[in-house]
């Protein structure tokens, strides 16, 4: 669903689609940002399954390959649980020169979104 | 009947009235009538005053407010003669139908009506303590009614008023109808 | 084989025999005097397999119609029934199922709302909840209650309506009044209402939605929009269903009755039970000579303000019969009828009463009364109360 | 109970996706999160007013993957009591045909205290469902008010710390206890900490059929005035320090799910938080209710000892 435009285009009944926060670009609440040593990812996912942003990338081996930054919010519990140093957190002004991007995985909303 | 006849019952809560009055209502019903039977809602329980009302008419009847003028007031307990007040705002030819096994002149005194308005007694509780064993008047009470609705034959008050309670044995429900035939024949006007 | 049956029942019981041949998919009710028989009657239908629903003994009315939204925004087919105190405890619900758009069918029997505690009739429950995005629909007498539950059925599930309706009753006047009543068949009634087919079921997991989210002003206004919508569209389809329904039972009921009122001078406007001795006495006064006239507003939301202004207009008055104040405002009734009336070209006057509160009754000579003095041309800028104990000045 | 593999987790779909608006670091979407991980069908939710629902669902978006639904604060229970009896109808009629468990959740504050009793009747009509209590100890979504989760000496914005008060002044109400008094198949406690115990002790609750309930200890950053990051590590502290015994009542059974083998002091627990500091500063320190906090964890645990007969 796009964003309505006028009461017309709005569903009855409060409805909402499901999966469609997955447009909304949460990461620019960030002030600090993971930076992930891959080579010293031990698979634990500690940092994945802690995540409140569900914003670890795992590879296809179950590997620990990045962050999504579309959505993580930089609030540090990844490299607060990891136990192999892998996580750390930088300030964001750091990366001031790198063009802010639409996110590297703007979901996609639900093919089944009618 | 041209006009609506309105109906006031004088109870005791538990005691039927509410049941005797939709009996009523469904009988006349059966036999074309157009009928309401609504009783009067409070706080009280078992054993308080209650009234309870019919309206019978051979049109719709489209009022649905308390009964203030009644033509038929019941009083089904003989203790409420004076207590419930049966003659309030009835018209003064109208007809009193007393369970009571007192001498039907000194009724009519007790109540304080004029010699226009008729009083059919019946001794309801006695007869139900012979037929039933237990001081339930509303059958004979029932029984003296069809002596007033005579368009109704009295075998449909005995049909209705044992509907109502065709779970109970047999024998129960032929002492009911024997209570309705005795309060039609033992019924006698003041 | 007769498809009509005439039975003695009463306002409740007629209800609960709606609910029966309508078999919804789920009632949650909690009792409370005088709607208790409606549930009561309801539950032993489950007990003994005379309908397929599931009836929810909930724990408070609160949780009655929280647990009705919830089934109605799964897709299911929903009602219950409540009074007064109920009413207002459920108050806070009412606006989420209208804006849930969930049709939900109930039984509101009218009674006071305390203190002091008053078991018997007046509006002073449903009123509030006029605001609430709920149609509302105020029956006579027990047949109007029967007929109005199985039409709100197809009127809420309409796709043009999706809205909630209440079917209000007088609390023991109509509700415990016993009376003949014309049912339709089973079959009947089964084609009439047909079945619930929702938009947005809550249980089709393949297309998930969200009910009831969370928005700022930046959408709030527009969804509330979208919900006005549907209760414009209320009228035009009830007068579709109702002329269906009266194909089975000859009978139509308008959203404004209008008794004897085209060639009246006078006119009482009143709502409910109220409405039968009102319109005995229009015939008496008639009889006599005098142009008396009655119209009995059935729907209150959505307002009927279009035809009640047509039926009003050029009267030499009328007097508006409130069930219900509101303390320090205009009673609801007037209210409406005063608005509707500000479009005529020529006023009309216009006498407030307010009457029967916590279920005193309305008589015959008190209806003449309110005929006497309008013919009189004794009108009053004050409300005027019928029957109430007054000192005089 | 079958052992969690993390690894095929990952490859399911998570039903509460990104995009939500909870703050960085709240341990409330971690809790949801993996409490509907273990769960093996489809499932659709409930949830009442509060933190989660609000971050959630802002309009015209909403982060649940699965059906989901939010009536007000205090009928999560009654309005899941009505998802699922409309499910058990329209599956016996034939219009739905698979299988689908019921979800509702709520913060202490819509589970202790307003929604108390929509919970109570709808575990005691038995609906067969799970509810999942995602306890903060306090009003968050209004701005960390003290609820009856809230614990001793606690200072909420509605029980602050003052010159003539301590914080609350009173205990928290035992939930879980007051759950399992409904004699329901399934009761548990647990914390976010243990993703394990959480997700495990989650699948129990949905598989039993009929009602169940779990209490989740889920820390609330602002509310605790901890660090973002500190989530996992002050529940641990909490179970470790015997303040949050994690255990489940599974048809009437007590079972302990872990003994801290080195257990910590309330002390210390109290001492990682901001919520307690004015009972440890310099000059009007309270340390005899930091004693009266280490007593009460004591009691509550020789108790749950002898519950779970040991």
């Amino acid at each position: 669903m796009s964003k309505p435009q006028s009461w017309q285009e709005v569903p009855p009944g409060t409805v909402a689609f499901g999966a469609s926060a997955l447009k909304v670009q949460t990461g620019l609440w960030r002030s600090s940002r993971p930076v992930v040593d891959a080579a010293k990812c031990v698979s634990c996912l500690k940092c994945w399954i802690q995540c409140p942003d569900d914003s670890i990338a795992l590879g296809s081996g179950g590997k620990v390959e990045g962050i999504n930054l579309f959505f993580c919010k930089g609030c540090g519990l990844c490299a607060k649980v990891c136990p192999a140093g892998a996580i750390s957190m930088h300030p964001e002004s750091g990366f001031a020169h790198e063009e802010q991007k639409g996110g590297e995985h703007p979901g996609e909303v639900g093919a089944h979104v009618k | 009947m041209n006009k609506t006849v309105e109906v006031r019952w004088h109870g005791r809560g538990g005691q039927g009235a509410k049941s005797a009055s939709a009996v009523l209502a469904e009988v006349l019903f059966e036999e074309g009538k157009y009928v309401q039977a609504f009783p009067e809602y409070g706080a009280e329980r078992q054993g308080a005053p209650i009234r309870a009302y019919n309206r019978v008419s051979d049109a719709p009847i489209r009022r649905r407010c308390g009964v203030q003028n009644p033509n038929i007031v019941v009083v089904v307990d003989p203790t409420m003669v004076e207590s419930a007040n049966p003659t309030e705002g009835s018209a003064e030819d109208a007809l009193y139908i007393v369970n009571s096994g007192e001498n039907a002149k000194k009724l009519r005194s007790r109540l304080g009506v004029t010699s226009k308005a008729r009083v059919l007694v019946v001794n309801a509780t006695k007869i139900t303590l012979e037929e039933l064993g237990q001081n339930r008047p509303n059958a004979p009470i029932l029984g003296a009614l069809s002596n007033v609705f005579t368009e109704v034959p009295v075998e449909a008050f005995v049909n209705h008023f044992t509907n109502k309670m065709k779970t109970l044995p047999a024998k129960t429900l032929e002492a009911n109808r024997r209570a309705i035939l005795r309060g039609r024949d033992e019924a006698v006007f003041a | 084989m007769s498809n009509k049956i005439k039975v003695m029942t009463s306002g409740n019981l007629a209800f609960a025999e709606a609910m029966r041949q309508i078999d919804p998919d789920v009632v949650a009710a909690y009792p409370i005097t005088p709607s208790t028989e409606i549930p009561m009657k309801f539950a032993d239908f489950v007990a003994n397999g005379r309908v397929t629903s599931e009836y929810i003994a909930v724990e408070s009315e609160h949780s009655a119609i929280s647990a009705c939204v919830g089934a109605s925004a799964a897709g299911a087919r929903v009602m219950t029934a409540s009074s007064a105190n109920g009413v207002a405890l459920m108050h806070e619900i009412f606006p989420i199922a209208a804006s849930f758009r969930a049709p939900i069918v109930f039984g509101l029997v009218n009674r006071s709302l305390g203190a002091p505690v008053n078991i018997h009739c007046d509006h002073s429950d449903s009123m509030p909840e006029r605001d609430s995005g709920w149609i509302q629909i105020y029956c006579e007498d027990a047949q109007e209650v029967y007929d109005s539950v199985l039409l709100a059925v197809r009127l809420a599930e309409d796709p043009r309506v999706l809205t909630p309706v209440f079917v209000c009753q007088d609390g023991f006047i109509t509700s415990h009044c016993y009376e003949a009543v014309e049912l339709l068949s089973d079959e009947t009634v089964k084609n009439f209402v047909g079945e619930r087919t929702p938009q947005y079921p809550l249980l089709d997991t393949d297309a998930p939605v969200s009910y009831g989210s969370f928005t700022m002003s930046e959408y709030y206004f527009e969804i509330k929009r979208n919900q006005m919508e549907g209760m414009n569209n209320v009228l035009s389809v009830y007068a579709e269903l109702a002329a269906e329904l009266e194909r089975e039972t000859g009978r139509n009921y308008r959203p404004v009755e209008n008794y004897r009122a085209d060639d009246a001078d006078y006119l009482i406007v009143v709502m409910s039970s109220a409405a039968g001795v009102v319109k005995d006495v229009v015939d008496e006064l008639r009889e006599e000579g005098v142009k008396a006239g009655a119209l009995r507003v059935r729907f209150f939301r959505p307002f009927p303000r279009e035809e009640l202004a047509s039926l009003a207009k050029g009267k030499r008055g009328v007097a508006v019969l409130d069930r219900s104040a509101s303390i320090g405002g205009t009673a609801p009734l007037s209210s409406e009828v005063k608005s509707a009336l500000y479009a005529l070209d020529m006023r009309v006057p216009v006498q407030e009463y307010i009457f029967g509160l916590g279920g005193r009754d309305l008589y015959a000579k008190d209806a003449r009364a309110v005929f006497e003095k309008m013919i009189a041309g004794d009108y009053s800028e004050e409300v005027r109360f019928i029957g109430l104990l007054e000192k005089d000045d | 109970m079958s052992a969690l593999n993390i690894k095929d987790l990952t490859k399911k779909e998570n039903p509460l996706t990104q995009g939500h608006r909870m703050c960085p670091g709240c341990g409330a979407p971690t809790a949801i999160r993996q409490a509907l991980m273990g769960v093996g069908c489809p499932v659709v939710v409930v949830g009442a007013t509060g933190c989660m629902e609000v971050s959630t669902t802002v309009y015209p978006y909403s982060a649940w993957r699965v059906p989901f639904m939010h009536i007000a604060f205090e009928n999560a229970g009654a309005g899941i009591s009505g998802v699922e009896t409309a499910y058990r109808v329209l599956r016996r009629k034939g219009k739905i045909g698979k299988e689908i468990k019921f979800i509702a959740f709520g913060g202490d504050g819509g589970t202790y205290d307003i929604g108390l009793q929509s919970l109570s009747g709808a575990l005691e009509r038995w609906h067969d469902f799970t509810y999942i209590c995602y306890n903060n100890q306090g009003y968050m979504n209004t701005g960390a008010q003290r609820s009856s989760a809230t614990p001793l000496a606690a200072n909420a914005t509605t029980s602050p710390a003052g010159s003539a008060s301590f914080g609350k002044l009173q205990r928290a109400k035992d939930l879980t206890e007051i759950v399992a008094a409904h004699n329901i198949p399934y009761v548990a406690q647990t914390s976010l900490h243990n993703p394990f115990d959480l997700i495990a002790k989650v699948k129990s609750a949905v598989e039993t059929p009929g009602p169940a309930f779990v209490n989740v200890l889920v820390p609330c950053p602002l509310f605790w005035k901890i660090d973002a990051s500190e989530q996992a590590d002050i529940c641990k502290l909490a179970v470790d320090s015997k303040f949050w015994p994690v255990y489940e009542v599974a048809d009437g059974k007590y079972s302990l799910s872990y003994e801290p083998k080195r257990p910590r002091t309330i002390e210390e627990f109290l001492r990682a938080q901001g919520r307690y500091s004015h009972l440890f500063k310099k000059g009007s320190e309270r340390l005899d209710l930091v004693e009266e906090a280490q007593r009460d964890a004591d009691e509550s645990w020789a108790k749950l000892l002898e519950k779970c007969g040991r």
